[in-house]
């Protein structure tokens, strides 16, 4: 019997990797969330937006690595951050500008912008792969761990390691911050309060001299920060690829609808949601339970629920048992 | 006909209808008025289906039908209309009554494919009863209008026309009248009073304007806060001193501007 | 008065009924165009993948455009119509079936017995802890006895020459049996799918689909003895001669000859002809089937479900059995195309089925066409199809160009050369949006 | 013969391999260029055409396929993954007459096809991999293992034979968990396979996608600190990436003691790109296979070029390297036989595939260092 | 698509005429021509003169209508369902592109200006349907009235408070949960909150129980006496009639009859045709 070991084994394998991947997800899926609470639709450029901004903040960090600029223990990636989300503001102003506003105009059905916001992918696609190419691009520099296995295992004398990344502290810091400005941005100021009445009822939005074109523009420079921000935290986490940003739309996506669309702390709770289960559901338990368990009466099998090739399946499954119970998201999210 | 025993239905913790009993005869044209919030919407949607309710029975014909699904009510012979309208935007104006009829042989996908003749008969039958519908509303020059496209008034007109498309036993109407001009609304008063005499329709009607309910119902309902506040003939209820307090009020103060 | 928007526009009759078969002849002249420049067969090619992209088309209309159902599972069915391609047509491995093909069954049936168990047990208890804690028992109880059995089948017919075969193989039937079983097959799966999640709305339902369509693949890709999982099974008999047989058979040649055409050409293009004429049937049928639906009474009370739930209802019409009929019937069409795709494929390979190929292309396709029109569905399932496919040569014509019009060796041309192939998914997004810009309700808009 | 002979160059430009397929591509123009500075074949200057197999979409394949034919195209170098690669042999190459020859299908699946003698693959089936992979860990004294593998028909094919040969000879496997490539997080994976206790991690991935983040994740949770590495994952991208994580870790990859590889590695460097990249050197050989053979056949036509294919790529003969192609075309047009080597010792056997040497190798200061030839 | 619930279906955004995108219908030059009506009206402060117009392509549904009302003065449209008295309304407000006529204000020329700029030339108005943001708390609906307001806005928000006390209670609740009487009093008090100078309501008591109505009237004469200038659509044409300084009766998008409030009450085939015996 030896709780600690058995705890510090969850916390390594379990608790700490999916508490990380949540606020990753989560991180996404407030942009997702943000767009279609204001906006209402369902963008899929998503994904593309936030490979765009890491793309930018990459370049300008390898730029600062150059020119021999470093944050010190952080990653000098956070210094180039605020040139990132610049830049992707200014590219989904100008999409904006060029796309989804003749459609707004228009009062388009919003599945319509759905697909209007596929070209847009396809589009963000391409630019991004131009400018950095398809690979797998590594910028993380500074402390890699607050707390390393090794270490920990040292420092605590015990069996088991735990690990944490910095990356993770960060994603889960930023997160929180993240989602608590946005919630008392949305409820508690003006122009908060303009942008979820724009979003309610546009007509008479316009009739109380909110101005649209003003709400659209904040909407879509918080979504830029936001999601710049998601995308090079998850970059710093594992690493930049295009291809893997366009298929983190799918998790982000599952996130903020079982969290319930257009709701800030629905974005948090469903990136958890999806992250747990996806973790919880098919991890092996034996380990765990060894340390937990008197000698002697260690289980022969492996205690797994599932096996991981079905961990999609599984935290699939859950968001639709969610749906069953709370047919729009934890949070009551809206519809269209 | 139908009876309303002991029925509550909460929102969280406000209490939107608040242990209502009551008993609408068969045959009477039951008005059902009371002051913004009483919960009238609140009750029909219970007893048409549309909410489920927090407890309490619901009985039509001595059969409960608490918490059935309103397709089925309807089928059962209860109607009911709107008060914010509820049209089908995309369908034409005569559509939108076309389809209400139930039954018709071509609902069922096997007979439009296999039941064309059948079909077009009907068709045309449905088409004849719609456009007389509308003639009656005066709406009838805007047949082949999306009606999406109706002015606000003419939307309720549409919600009305609804229920004249098919035999019901009882109709609950939901302010058919607010938005309606009022000599319209005088013929359709007359059109309920001849549904009710010659057709034996059972209404139930929510309304404020006070001569429309006057003129049409017995008995009349009064509801406040949830619950049955007096129930008697208009002339009753215009003198009791705690309707006049809660709804009816007294009359403008400044008479005339300036 | 001067030009007004189409979206505004209440068109004249004239120009409307003239809109489509206008666009349909544009979409014509595009593929003999390819044809000429690509080749005929190309075209071909093209044109019978594009019928069956139609095919799928229609099924997601049926949904979305006249039911207004979200349904981003669109992948999930169409690769259980895959399925059944393999199911009905491969030849039986009879040495699976004496391994463990028996087991699984009886697995099978446990398992589908103890699901059915507890529907009824839900349905014959009253609401109570007590039913939970017997419907979590049978539940689990079920899931034990289901593994115990099914799990020894499964490893001894995954053993069974698990490079070549490992898995039960099918019934061995023609392959054009396939292709209504596709269909069946995938309305089974809407059905139960249908009778769980379809209570959900617009994006939610959106999402619980997708993650249906998930499951299922999952399940394709990790249930070798179903249909060989990631291993892919290939070699799926065809319902039209091969060509190399055509090559080899005198007769034939003698007839190309007679037109002008060498064996090689010729046979390719009768196969691909053959194929045509199928596809065609199957989209003439379904079409047919479907404007008869919706130029009904039930089309009617379709349209104003998808207008107004809340009103239909009231009016008397059972919105949930109709939308279970929809999503049934929609998904039956999807599933009938996926089994002609995997028989024109000749192979299901379950790792390639991917959302944005085989869903959100689809629905590309049933939003330009224009949705809530059946003739617009099939022509965005032609052209949106076409594009796919031409984009990459036209992306790399273009880029390539561009490339050579930059200083030699800069940074730019590298990266414009480099980028060629890249840039059909580009070139694929600046198309779809001008189409949308000029036509924001679709190319043949409803009515 | 009036064309030039042209090859299709026909890879997954988008979608899953896309971060890979570059480099095959370019390893395959390198050696047309070779070729083409020796003056070509049959007089003329090889001419090459790509096209996008997707990975995915059969149908899209078989269209690009198509479209390369009516371009007028002699050979197919590709595809890239086994489910295309099957589409464009049976709906295209097949009735087209058209040979091909595929740098990295792996499949076995592909080896009973009917492929009428036109299909090839410069890849080994896995098969014989997971048998050397077996005998490594058995010499290394390691008899219980982890195994994760891609979820594909690549990998799930070498899990299988390497579970088969290493139970076989008396080792166990304690959990073999698939995961998917591009997906956004790998901890469940993990997780589970360190939950197993073994010491050991076999990893049958690719070096960009989902095995290296199983191995990134892994070194960070400290739940693994050796891995088993097979060919897919071996790459100096990954040994730059993960730098002193692979200390430990060793693999194999297909190679002989011939100094094939060495020679391509400089070629690829003169060249600017990453030799060690997968499959790039499998594409080398497969389009150097086809030039030879055309060379040797005298002809562009697919079922004379063919037919020699067996023959070039085994011995007798003079061994061939890479950059020793204008030699090979000098020896053929004397009339001598010739044994091409290539980047990856080439060797086909059985109907047409690489018969598999493999080099162990490990990871030392940031290099990938040959142990020994297996 | 439809929500679960009926009541917060009105989103605004299907109207496609209020954001008048750039290419719509231009408007034909407007000369004068002898038809228009004499120009008694034209010094009015609020004014839609000659007014011709429809939505999209299709039919005038205005056939040169004029509406005018003074300064501090309430004017009354009353007419049958679908006689284009919201189009009036609307057109009035710049929601909808005339074919022909103008609209002005204090003597200025507003035809081409846009809702918003109304809006802040101290226009209000509150339309016929979905007049209120549903997913917003009641507070936050009066708030938003007041969006362009930069004084202190407590003092009006507790007048609205004080004149539809449930709305008080409710305050803190969304509005699309409120009943459908108490919806249509958050869209007269948004409109109250703006403190304009010219306020436009349409059907403002419709579904409004007979006390909050006299109520509402009340106030709305205390407000046209603090010299705002009201133009109100009204089926409660009666009660409307008795406090208009100014009535005007459509029909099919033109002038039928029009004279002070007291003068059509008194007109037996106005009171006959139209405000129901
Ligand atoms: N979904 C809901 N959530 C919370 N409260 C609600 C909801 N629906 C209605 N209510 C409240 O219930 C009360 C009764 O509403 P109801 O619509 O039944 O009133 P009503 O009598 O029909 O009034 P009116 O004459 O204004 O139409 C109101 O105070 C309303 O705020
Ligand atoms: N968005 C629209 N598109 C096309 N026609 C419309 C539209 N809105 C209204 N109409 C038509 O314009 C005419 C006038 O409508 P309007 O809303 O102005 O009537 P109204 O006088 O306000 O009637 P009500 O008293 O019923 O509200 C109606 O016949 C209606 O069908
Ligand atoms: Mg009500
Ligand atoms: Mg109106």
């Amino acid at each position: 019997m030896d709780l600690l070991n058995a705890l510090v084994v969850f916390l390594n394998f379990v608790f700490v990797p999916a508490v990380s991947y949540g606020a990753q997800l989560a991180l996404g899926a407030l942009g997702v969330t943000l767009i279609y609470g204001i906006l209402r639709f369902s963008n899929f450029a998503h994904g593309d937006t936030m490979a765009f901004g890491t793309a930018i903040t990459i370049l300008c960090t390898f730029g600062l690595q150059a020119l021999g600029i470093t944050f010190g223990p952080l990653p000098t990636a956070l210094l180039a951050l605020p040139v990132g989300i610049v830049a992707t503001a200014l590219l989904l102003l100008g999409t904006d500008r060029v796309v989804y506003r003749f459609y707004r105009e228009r009062k388009a059905a919003p599945v319509i912008l759905v697909i209007v916001s596929m070209g847009v992918m396809f589009v963000m696609n391409g630019i991004v792969r131009f400018i950095i190419g398809v690979g797998d691009v590594t910028f993380a520099d500074g402390a890699r761990f607050l707390v390393s296995a090794r270490g920990f295992q040292e420092w605590s004398g015990l069996e088991e390691g735990l690990a944490i990344r910095s990356s993770q502290a960060i994603t889960v810091v930023t997160a929180a911050i993240a989602v608590a400005l946005l919630f008392w941005f949305l409820n508690h100021t003006r122009t908060g309060k303009s942008m979820r009445a724009f979003s309610d009822n546009e007509d008479l939005a316009l009739l109380s001299g909110i101005n649209p074109e003003r709400v659209v523009a904040i909407t879509w420079i918080i979504v830029a920060a936001l999601a710049t921000t998601a995308g090079v935290l998850y970059g710093l986490d594992k690493s930049f690829k295009a291809f893997t940003y366009f298929q983190l739309l799918l998790p982000i996506f599952a996130a903020a609808i079982v969290g319930g669309l257009g709701n800030p702390l629905g974005a948090i709770a469903g990136g958890f949601v999806i992250a747990f289960s996806e973790v919880m559901l098919t991890y092996a338990w034996r380990k765990v339970v060894l340390y937990a368990l008197p000698e002697g009466w260690a289980p022969d099998g492996l205690l797994q629920l599932m096996s991981t090739e079905y961990k999609f399946a599984v935290s699939f499954a859950i968001l639709i048992i969610v749906l069953l119970f709370r047919p729009t998201g934890l949070f009551r999210g809206q519809s269209v | 006909m139908i009876e309303v025993h002991d029925l509550h239905r909460h929102f969280g913790g406000f209490r939107a209808v608040d242990g209502v009993s009551l008993k609408i005869r068969q045959g009477s044209i039951t008005g059902l008025i009371g002051p913004n919030g009483a919960g009238k919407t609140t009750l029909f949607n219970v007893i048409a289906g549309r909410l489920p309710p927090t407890s309490g029975r619901v009985t039509m014909a001595g059969e409960d039908i608490t918490g059935l699904p309103p397709h089925e009510l309807f089928h059962k012979g209860l109607l009911r209309t709107f008060q914010i309208a509820h049209e089908f935007p995309t369908l034409t104006v005569r559509e939108n009554l076309m389809m209400v009829p139930p039954g018709q042989s071509g609902e069922r996908l096997w007979n439009t494919w296999f039941g064309r003749r059948r079909i077009r008969e009907e068709e045309a039958a449905l088409a004849r009863k719609a456009d007389e519908v509308l003639e009656f509303l005066t709406i009838a020059h805007l047949a082949d209008e999306k009606a999406g496209n109706l002015s606000g008034g003419q939307k309720k007109l549409l919600e009305l026309g609804r229920t004249m498309m098919v035999e019901a036993r009882i109709v609950f109407l939901d302010e058919v009248g607010a938005g309606v001009n009022r000599t319209l609304l005088n013929t359709i008063a007359d059109a309920i009073l001849r549904l009710n005499r010659e057709r034996g329709y059972t209404f139930c009607v929510i309304e404020h304007d006070m001569d429309f309910i006057a003129r049409l119902c017995d008995p009349i309902i009064v509801m406040a806060e949830g619950k049955v506040l007096a129930e008697g003939s208009a002339a009753e209820i215009m003198k009791n001193e705690a309707v006049i307090e809660a709804y009816l009020g007294r009359g403008l103060k400044n008479k005339g501007a300036a | 008065m001067t030009t007004v928007p189409q979206t505004r526009a209440i068109a004249t009759p004239a120009r409307d009924s003239l809109r489509t078969p206008l666009l349909f002849l544009g979409m014509g002249v595009l593929l003999v165009l390819t044809g000429f420049l690509m080749g005929a067969n190309y075209a071909l090619l093209v044109v019978n993948m594009g019928l069956v992209s139609a095919i799928m088309a229609l099924g997601v209309n049926l949904q979305w455009g006249f039911a207004g159902l979200f349904n981003i599972g669109v992948m999930g069915f169409l690769a259980l119509g895959g399925l059944a391609a393999v199911l009905i047509a491969m030849p039986p491995v009879t040495e699976a079936w004496a391994a463990g093909g028996l087991r699984i069954l009886l697995g099978l049936l446990l398992g589908a017995a103890t699901v059915v168990l507890l529907v009824l047990l839900r349905m014959r208890m009253a609401p109570s802890r007590r039913r939970m804690a017997v419907m979590i028992a049978v539940g689990i109880a079920g899931f034990v006895l289901f593994r115990r059995v099914i799990d020894p089948g499964i490893v001894a017919v995954e053993a069974v020459t698990p490079a070549a075969t490992g898995y039960l193989g099918g019934l061995g039937l023609p392959v054009l049996l396939a292709w209504p079983a596709g269909g069946l097959l995938a309305a089974g799966a809407a059905w139960l799918i249908g009778k769980t999640a379809l209570g959900l709305r617009s994006d939610y339902l959106a999402i619980a689909t997708l993650g249906i369509a998930e499951i299922i693949l999952a399940v394709l890709k990790n249930e070798d003895w179903l249909a060989r999982g990631v291993k892919n099974v290939i070699g799926i008999p065809r319902p039209v001669p091969r060509e190399i047989d055509l090559q080899r058979s005198p007769d034939f040649v003698e007839q190309a000859a007679r037109f002008g055409l060498n064996a090689v050409d010729a046979s390719k293009i009768w196969v691909n002809l053959l194929y045509m004429l199928l596809i065609l049937a199957v989209l003439g049928l379904v079409l047919l089937l479907s404007q008869l639906a919706l130029k009904s009474p039930w089309g009617r009370m379709v349209r104003a479900i998808r207008d107004n739930e809340v009103a239909a209802e009231a009016m008397g019409k059972d919105v949930t059995a109709r939308h279970l009929q929809i999503f049934v019937l929609g998904s039956a069409v999807i599933g009938i195309a996926g089994a002609i795709m995997v028989t024109l494929d000749g192979q299901l390979t379950p790792g390639s089925y991917q959302p944005l190929r085989y869903t959100f292309l689809i629905w590309v396709m049933v939003i330009v066409g224009g949705s809530g029109n059946n003739w617009g569905a099939i022509l965005g399932g032609l052209l949106i199809w076409w594009l796919w496919v031409i984009v990459a040569p036209l992306g790399q014509l273009v880029f390539g160009s561009l490339a050579t019009m930059m200083p030699e060796g800069s940074f730019m041309a590298q990266r414009l050369a480099d980028a060629g192939e890249q840039m059909r998914l580009l070139t694929m997004g600046v198309v779809l949006l001008l189409v949308l810009r000029f036509s924001p309700r679709g190319l043949i808009p409803e009515r | 013969q009036d064309a030039a002979p042209k090859i299709g160059i026909i890879l997954g430009f988008t979608g899953p391999l896309e971060s890979i397929t570059p480099f095959m591509a370019q390893a395959a123009e390198v050696a047309i260029a070779e070729v083409n500075a020796a003056g070509g074949i049959l007089g003329q200057q090889v001419v090459s055409e790509r096209a996008d197999s997707t990975c995915i979409d059969a149908a899209a394949a078989t269209a690009a396929a198509e479209g390369l034919v009516e371009g007028g195209i002699n050979a197919i170098m590709g595809a890239d993954c086994s489910g295309v690669t099957n589409a464009i042999l049976t709906n295209v190459a097949v009735p087209n007459g058209i040979g091909m020859i595929s740098p990295s299908a792996t499949s076995p699946g592909l080896s009973t096809v009917e492929d009428n003698g036109l299909f090839f693959r410069t890849a080994p089936s896995d098969a014989r991999q997971g048998v050397v992979m077996s005998e490594i860990l058995m010499d290394r004294g390691i008899t219980e293992v982890a195994l994760t593998y891609t979820n594909n028909d690549y990998g799930k094919g070498l899990a299988d034979s390497f579970q088969a040969a290493f139970t076989e000879m008396g080792g166990t496997v304690t959990l073999a968990a698939p995961h998917e490539d591009g997906k956004a997080d790998y901890s469940a994976e993990v997780a589970a396979l360190a939950a197993t206790g073994s010491e050991v991690l076999v990893v049958a991935g690719y070096t960009d996608q989902g095995g290296r983040g199983i191995i990134q994740n892994a070194l960070d949770t400290g739940a693994f600190d050796t891995f088993v590495l097979p060919d897919g994952m071996i790459g100096q991208d990954i040994v730059d990436a993960l730098g002193a994580g692979l200390e430990n870790s060793f693999g194999q990859y297909p190679g002989t003691d011939s100094q094939g590889a060495a020679m391509w590695q400089e070629i690829a460097a003169a060249q600017g790109f990453d030799g060690t990249s997968a499959f790039a050197p499998e594409s080398y050989d497969a389009a150097a296979l086809i030039m030879l053979a055309m060379a040797k056949a005298g002809s562009t036509d697919s079922a004379a070029w063919t037919a020699q294919v067996m023959d070039l790529a085994n011995a007798p003969g003079e061994q061939i390297f890479p950059g020793e192609l204008a030699k090979a075309l000098e020896l053929i047009a004397a009339g001598q036989d010739i044994d091409y080597e290539g980047a990856t010792a080439v060797e086909l056997i059985g109907p047409g595939e690489s018969a598999g040497n493999y080099r162990e190798v490990e990871f030392k200061d940031g290099e990938i260092v040959t142990v020994r030839f297996r | 698509m439809i929500s679960e619930d009926p009541l917060r279906d009105d989103r605004g955004n299907r109207d496609l005429s209020i954001t008048r995108p750039r290419d719509a219908i231009p408007m034909d030059p407007i000369v004068p021509t002898a038809t228009q009506p004499a120009t008694s009206v034209v010094n009015a402060f609020l004014v839609g003169e000659a007014m011709v117009g429809g939505y999209g392509r299709g039919p005038s549904i205005l056939n040169g209508c004029t509406i005018a009302a003074e300064k501090g003065q309430i004017a009354v449209i009353v007419g049958p369902n679908g006689a284009g008295k919201s189009t009036a309304m609307k057109a009035i407000f710049g929601m909808l592109d005339l074919r022909q006529g103008s609209v002005r204000l204090n003597g200025e020329d507003i035809t081409r200006l846009s809702p918003q700029d109304r809006v802040a030339k101290g226009m209000a108005f509150v339309p016929q349907t979905r007049n209120i943001f549903p997913s917003l708390t009641v507070q936050e609906n009066l708030e938003m009235g007041a969006f362009l307001r930069k004084d202190d806005i407590s003092r009006t928000m507790e007048q609205v408070y004080e004149l539809f006390p449930i709305l008080r209670e409710k305050r803190r609740q969304p509005a699309g949960e409120l009943s459908g009487g108490q919806r249509q009093q958050v869209a007269v008090g948004r409109a109250l909150m703006t403190q304009p100078s010219v306020l436009m309501l349409d059907e403002p008591t419709a579904g409004v129980s007979p006390i909050v109505m006299d109520e509402l009237f009340d106030r709305i004469i205390e407000i046209a006496r603090t010299g705002i200038t009201i133009l109100m659509v009204e089926q409660n044409a009666r009660q409307a009639l008795e406090i208009a300084d100014k009535g005007y009766v459509l029909v099919q998008g033109a002038n039928a009859f029009s004279g002070t409030g007291k003068d059509l009450l008194a007109d037996p085939q106005v009171r006959k045709s139209f405000l129901g015996g």
